[in-house]
């Protein structure tokens, strides 16, 4: 029992530690390193369900009758470039965000969203008393 | 035919929306599609009377449920006097509305010809989901109307107008509708009712009452300040409202919910009127008690209404013949007998520009029409013979007494004493007391007289009307037993 | 069960990125988590996968999340006391939840397990006969399950035009500034000799191998996915090391920004034509006369549009977050 | 060729969205963008006339038979969400033009277009696909496409809510991933049908059940169920004007359509329902998202938003129609898809087109703009009657049935929350009108005149289509009821 599910048990220590620094971590490019992190350590999941003892790389060779399943290898090569566009959009939306508000941490961001909003306010009181 | 009667109002409102240009025509217009109207209402006549109810099936939103228009005694009923009194209306209103020069006047026709449609729809309605669909086509095509001015003060009347009708139609109506829809699988109206024997008597007494108060425009207490706060509106608006098509719909609502959804003798065996009877009875006492404080003659008016909506609304709780035959009269009765009363205070402030009871002094004698007029409606509000007022008044005091509600026959007979406070004062004022000084220099210069013609007319011909339905009561009453085929 | 050092390893490395507040360091420690989990798919039997995460893990990404940081600064601020709790529950009732399932999960390696039953034996048995490549990722990849593929191409495309949208083509410099007609290397270009002389080196090797991992796919590891992603490897190599300009020259980004869809419109063609000569989309073996030839060529071009359109996507946006950086 | 046709309407917006990012002149592009639109909802609608009154089509990829190739399936429930998706992308393309001229360089347009239509037609993959993998694959397209959408607002917020939109989103596409890896562990197959026979026989599975959890909250994120639902306001409120108008119509219907589709038909009634009862957990939720949403709504001092978070609140009712699992919730929750996306669309974009005359959505702004733009405001208005679900419209026949699926299950007092909720709807949307028309218009707005009929007219048709739904119900309230009851195994 130990031994059969040890590797699962380590995939899902994996994968929890990126979603925690995805939902932790307050810079969004770190954010991003933890998505990246979650999102491997499910295609090592999907991979192992693959594998069969004794078998070898489904690659047909004369002499070689036991295969791994090849279906996991070509959903995760998949998925690895779904990980690789999502982090590229990521990445191009948090430098967007460093160029308009100077920083990626999220704390400072929502201090001046709410800033930005407080002035919104006094516009709106100013324009009011205005008339 | 069903759909012509429907279509036509529609088909007139766009034709009079067209014509915008050229207000002549556009008036014309409008009348002729009212007369029009009129003649094919009473065109159905021959064969209700020969027990038939013509039906047709418009549309079906929600599967088995469809927009169904039926004909029946009951709504022809509504029909006739809704069509008929907004051939008067209408002659009233083009007067009306080219003696005050007010703008937006194809507007104003427009959204008139829709209330027409949608009470239509309400008079022959085949199911109460095809009910409630018009009810709230109604609601919606006489807010135009009542924010007419678009002063401050008629869209603060619009808001609350609105806000009420709509806020009880969805809230409890369309509940209660549903919730019917869910016990008993249908919504068709039919004769003795579809809850009998589906639903005990505190569900019972619980849709009943949800339906009396979901529907806004009986201005049942408390859900009756739209009424007065809708006073903001032209007078042919308040005529409308108060006589042809609002506040009629909503009592004719309750009537036809509690004849053909609870059948007249499930609500007599359960009892479940008993809250929204008394409910009635408080309304139209104290509604009158309300009234004799008002100054204002369109305020004061508009209480009278609430009251005597409410001899409608105990009508029905009453559940048995007399008592619906007396309600239904009193739809007609009222109609005819408010509608003069409103032409009449629409007339004075065209001639005049008044709009206070205590300004009218010795304004009969310039305005001799008027007050005549105003005097037969008043007493035909009250219930006194000769008119046709009497008669709704009778029969619901039979209908009492027949239920053994003695406390009730008290409560009706002290309304219609408070109705004789608060009505007939002011025709006295008009009569009795002499002009004010400074009213009479005007007078003196002859520029106090009759209102147009326009206005003089209908009030007149409304006036005779109440006068005419007394004579044939009768015939009403046989025409109403055909609700009733086994009695 | 998987090599207990490669484990060990990955746990050290992903404990190292969640404690480390200096992000170059972090990205560094991705790139090696990255190798680390190549190595484990290598020793679990799937060398294609290997070699893209290789590719991709520990190449384009490392080079994008550099890009990144070159612009936002590599320094975080660690997180507060009180921020930890409520990530801590999600994460450990996520936990939880997945310790519950491994419990039913079938043994790690067991030959019987469900999913070598049902659908994969006819892959394994009958691919050779029905599409054809040795390599059978590649025939499920390409031919089987072609329209995932297609999506997958898709997906890249879709982030190629939202950083285009978001960062702009990477054009806005080389339009403001003439091109210099020679490549005089910079100052700074001078100190980095050797590097330009390995880099002469490797580069012209690496572009190679990419074409040839582009046409071998078929029999060993490989395919039009890590042929394009090794392609813009070679160009970055280029472009950090003689600078953007020089690379920008050699695949100016207008031209370049044309590829995505080329490549893309290239697949739906194979696609189209397949439905043009009365088969489904994507249905090769209506190609040419004979199904197995048929499976063949388009297979091929197929993976010639995925190539064309990873590499494209891969160098373009590298342009366009380069250019935000200087 | 009409047995091509779910690969048609696939790749008229997938193969137009290439094309369109090579054309430079962004004119060029809208006019191929809304060309595509245009056909494949033609496409759609002759989908919706092969399956009509129940039947099933299937299309072989590759032309690999199922489970070994990916096939595309189509049933009335999938060509109704096609119509959706497509012919409300149409109308939206077509008003989109005039609104993104004044915000966006010329040349960016051509890739603005091109995201759009990768959207259009990553939603239209999700709906056809029979494939599990296969739906993951055209999630993220759609994803993708949609945050770069969203970070294309005016405000800088937009990229915020974008990146947010991003993190949780890509949480809930690895969620989905997780789950269907864990299907596929214990099956061996990623067809759905396939799922579908398998997966019943494994109900006790832990892997199964692990399976289920995580595609629920994948889903319940992409969804927005409550409390999930907290990427979806910023992200309405601050994308560009006319791309909230088409995500509000489509990108969560589409979610749900797949909640729907893996609920009943893969997982099947029996495990969802009775097994791991998540009707116990999506009633509260739904509720409470209704009245909380609603009640947020009512506060709101920006129009957008306040549309914004009324679609958290609608979602609530499909989700809710769904889990009360009888015939009328369920044809409530299916016609309310197609209904709340049609009132939606045509509220932001009549919205849009306001926003485009005053420049901001705040409700101080708009202020007396029924009297400048009174045909955009009456077409607002007629379609708020919608969303409150007055009679006559196509919100009414939805609230109906929802009703009567709380009342068959004899949950009055759900039925009264439900009324009460429409009233809330009622006083957030008045609020909006009232504002419109009975409040003095600001000096600086004195000259505002109607919006160009490009925007007015798609407005007008999503109001009109807003009446004619709530009349003629064939093609929604009567589909999803046959729909309703084929899912719930009930033979009509």
């Amino acid at each position: 029992m130990f031994t059969a599910l040890f590797n699962y048990w380590v995939v899902i220590v994996l994968m929890m530690a990126g979603l925690y620094i995805v939902m932790a971590s307050g810079h969004l490019v770190k954010k991003i390193i933890g998505l990246n992190i979650f999102q491997t350590s499910v295609f090592i999941l999907f991979i192992s369900m693959g594998k069969v003892a004794g078998g070898t790389a489904p690659i047909l060779k004369d002499g070689i009758s036991v295969f791994s399943n090849p279906l996991p290898h070509v959903l995760i090569l998949t998925a690895i470039v779904v990980g690789v566009a999502t982090t590229a959009l990521g990445l191009a939306i948090a430098v967007r965000i460093y160029e308009e508000y100077g920083t990626v941490e999220e704390d400072d961001i929502a201090e001046m969203d709410n800033h930005d909003q407080d002035l919104d306010i006094a516009e709106y009181q100013r324009i009011e008393s205005g008339k | 035919m069903l759909i012509a009667a429907l279509g036509l109002p529609l088909l007139g409102g766009v034709l009079v929306s067209m014509q915008s240009q050229s207000p002549n025509t556009r008036d014309i217009c409008s009348l002729v599609t009212a007369v029009l109207l009129f003649l094919l209402v009473l065109g159905f006549y021959p064969s209700v009377l020969a027990g038939n109810n013509p039906t047709l099936v418009l549309a079906e939103p929600i599967a088995g449920l469809g927009l169904k228009l039926t004909v029946e005694p009951l709504g022809l009923l509504f029909a006739t006097v809704a069509s008929g009194l907004w051939i008067l209306t209408t002659i009233y209103g083009v007067g009306y509305m080219r003696g005050n020069s007010e703008s937006n006047q194809t507007r104003f026709f427009f959204c008139f010809a829709i209330s027409i449609a949608a009470a239509i729809g309400i008079a022959f309605a085949g199911n109460l989901l095809t009910l409630f669909v018009f009810y709230e086509m109604l609601t919606l095509a006489t807010y135009p109307l009542v924010t007419h001015k678009g002063n401050a003060d008629a869209r603060r009347g619009g808001r609350t107008y609105l806000g009420i009708l709509l806020v009880t139609s969805i809230g409890f109506f369309l509940f209660a509708t549903l919730w019917t829809y869910a016990i008993t699988g249908t919504l068709d109206f039919r004769e003795g009712g579809i809850l009998s024997g589906h639903v005990g008597p505190g569900t019972a007494m619980i849709l009943l009452t949800m339906f009396a108060f979901g529907t806004g425009k009986a201005a049942l207490m408390p859900f009756h300040r739209w009424l007065p706060a809708a006073m903001v509106a032209p007078t042919p608006v308040s005529a409308l409202l108060h006589a042809v098509a609002v506040v009629k719909a909503g009592v004719f609502t309750i009537l036809k919910i509690s004849v053909y959804i609870f059948g007249v003798d499930f609500i007599a065996e359960t009892g479940a009127g008993t809250i929204v009877m008394w409910a009635a009875a408080f309304t139209l006492t104290a509604a009158s008690f309300v009234a004799l404080t008002k100054d204002n003659l369109k305020a004061r008016l508009a209480y009278s209404t609430v009251g005597q909506l409410s001899y409608v609304i105990v009508g029905a709780m009453l559940a048995n013949a007399a008592g619906i035959i007396g309600a239904t009269m009193q739809i007609a009765m009222h109609a005819m007998g408010k509608i003069t009363l409103f032409f009449c205070a629409g007339a004075i402030y065209v001639a005049t520009h008044k709009t206070e009871i205590s300004q009218l002094d010795g304004l009969g004698h310039k305005m001799p029409f008027t007050f005549a007029a105003f005097f037969i409606g008043s007493l035909s509000i009250i219930g006194l013979p000769p008119m046709g007022g009497a008669w709704s008044k009778w029969f619901l005091l039979m209908g009492s007494a027949d239920a053994g509600q003695w406390v009730l026959i008290g409560l009706l007979l002290l309304s219609s004493l408070l109705n004789i406070a608060y009505l007939l004062p002011i025709v006295g004022r008009g009569f009795f007391r002499p002009l004010p000084a400074d009213d009479a220099a005007h007078a003196s210069a002859n520029t106090i007289q009759e209102a147009p013609l326009n206005c003089v007319v209908p009030l007149c011909v409304t006036a005779t009307g109440c006068v005419a339905l007394f004579a044939f009561g009768g015939a009403i009453y046989d025409y109403l037993l055909l609700l009733f085929p086994k009695t | 069960m998987i090599n207990m050092v490669l484990l060990m390893l990955l746990l050290a490395s992903v404990y190292a990125i969640i404690r480390l507040d200096r992000l170059l360091t972090a990205v560094l420690l991705t790139s090696l988590f990255s190798v680390l989990v190549a190595s484990i798919f290598m020793v679990l039997d799937a060398v294609d996968v290997a070699f893209t995460e290789a590719a991709v893990g520990a190449g384009v990404s490392t080079i994008f999340f550099l890009a990144a940081l070159a612009i936002v600064g590599r320094q975080c601020k660690p997180t507060p006391r009180r921020k930890i709790i409520a990530p801590l529950i999600v994460v450990s009732a996520t936990g939880c939840v997945l310790l519950y399932a491994s419990l039913d999960m079938p043994r790690f390696g067991e030959p019987l397990a469900p999913v070598h039953q049902h659908v994969a034996p006819r892959y394994l048995n009958d691919s050779a006969a029905e599409v054809g490549p040795p390599n059978i990722v590649t025939s499920v990849l390409a031919s089987y399950r072609g329209y995932d593929t297609f999506g997958e191409v898709g997906v890249v495309f879709t982030a190629f035009i939202g950083v285009l949208m978001l960062l702009g083509a990477g054009t806005r410099r080389t339009s403001i500034e003439p091109p210099t007609p020679t490549g005089a290397p910079k100052e700074s270009m001078r100190k980095k000799v050797v590097l330009k002389e390995v880099a002469d080196l490797v580069i012209a090797p690496v572009l190679i191998f990419a074409l040839y991992v582009q046409w071998h796919g078929d029999f060993g590891p490989g395919g039009g996915f890590q042929a394009g992603v090794i392609f813009a490897s070679g160009i970055f190599l280029y472009a950090l090391i003689y600078g953007i300009e020089p690379a920008q020259r050699l695949l100016p980004p207008r031209r370049l920004a044309y590829f995505p869809a080329i490549g893309l419109l290239l697949y739906a063609a194979v696609g189209i034509i397949s439905m043009l000569r009365g088969g489904n989309f994507l249905n090769y073996s209506v190609l040419v006369n004979d199904p197995l030839h048929g499976q063949h060529y388009g297979i091929l071009a197929i993976e010639l549009g995925v190539g064309i359109t990873v590499a494209a996507v891969m160098i373009n946006i590298f342009f366009s977050f380069s250019e935000r950086s200087l | 060729m009409i047995e091509q046709l779910p690969a048609i309407v696939l790749l008229l917006p997938l193969l137009a969205a290439p094309i369109c990012s090579m054309i430079h002149n962004g004119d060029y592009a809208w006019y191929l963008a809304a060309a595509s639109c245009w056909l494949a909802a033609a496409a759609a609608v002759g989908l919706m006339a092969q399956v009509w009154g129940g039947h099933t089509i299937s299309y072989h990829m590759g032309g690999w038979p199922p489970p070994w190739g990916i096939e595309l399936v189509i049933d009335e429930l999938s060509a109704l969400v096609v119509i959706l998706v497509t012919v409300f992308a149409a109308l939206v393309i077509s008003a989109l033009r005039e609104s993104l001229r004044p915000k966006m360089r010329k040349h960016r347009h051509s890739l603005y277009y091109a995201a759009y239509l990768l959207c259009v037609a990553s939603l239209i993959g999700i709906t056809v696909t029979g494939d599990a993998f296969n739906v993951f694959v055209f999630l993220e397209i759609s994803s993708l496409s949609t945050y770069a959408l969203i970070a294309r607002g005016r405000d800088r917020r937009a990229l915020i809510a974008s990146f947010r939109y991003l993190v949780m989103g890509t949480i809930g596409a690895t969620f989905i991933l997780i789950s269907i890896g864990f299907m596929y562990m214990v099956t061996g197959t990623l067809n759905m049908a396939d799922l579908a026979e398998r997966l019943p026989a494994l109900s006790d599975n832990r892997v199964v059940q692990a399976s289920f959890a995580f595609f629920t909250v994948g889903v319940a994120l992409k969804v927005a169920i409550f409390p999930l639902h907290l990427w979806l306001p910023n992200a309405y409120a601050y994308a560009p004007k006319a791309t909230t108008a088409f995500l509000a119509a489509t990108a969560t219907k589409v979610s749900l359509y797949v909640l729907i589709r893996f609920l009943f038909d893969v997982y099947g009634l029996e495990f969802s329902f009775q097994q791991m009862r998540i009707d116990l957990l999506l009633i509260p939720l739904s509720i409470a998202g209704i009245l909380i949403a609603s009640l947020t709504a009512i506060f709101q001092t920006d129009a957008k938003k306040l549309l914004a978070w009324s679609s958290v609140g609608q979602l609530g009712y499909m989700v809710l129609g769904v889990a009360l699992l009888n015939t009328a919730g369920l044809t409530a929750a299916i016609a309310h898809m197609f209904n709340h996306a049609m009132i939606k669309a045509g509220l932001f974009l009549a919205l849009a087109a306001m926003i485009y005359r005053v420049s901001s959505s705040r409700l101080d702004d708009l202020a007396g703009i029924g009297r400048q733009m009174p045909l955009t405001m009456a077409a607002f208005t007629v379609l708020g009657l919608g969303l409150i679900g007055v009679p006559l419209t196509a919100g009414f026949v939805s609230k109906w049935y929802l009703i009567s699926g709380a009342l068959d299950k004899g949950w009055v007092p759900l039925a009264a929350m439900l009324i009460g909720s429409s009233l809330m709807a009622l006083i957030y949307i008045g609020k909006i009108i009232d504002v419109a028309y009975f409040k003095p218009c600001k000096p600086e707005h004195a000259e505002v005149r109607e919006i160009s009929p490009t925007i007015l007219i798609p407005c007008w048709v999503f109001a009109l289509m807003s009446i004619y739904f709530g009349i003629d119900t064939r093609l929604t309230a009567g589909v999803a009821g046959r729909v309703a009851e084929s899912l719930l195994g009930i033979s009509s």
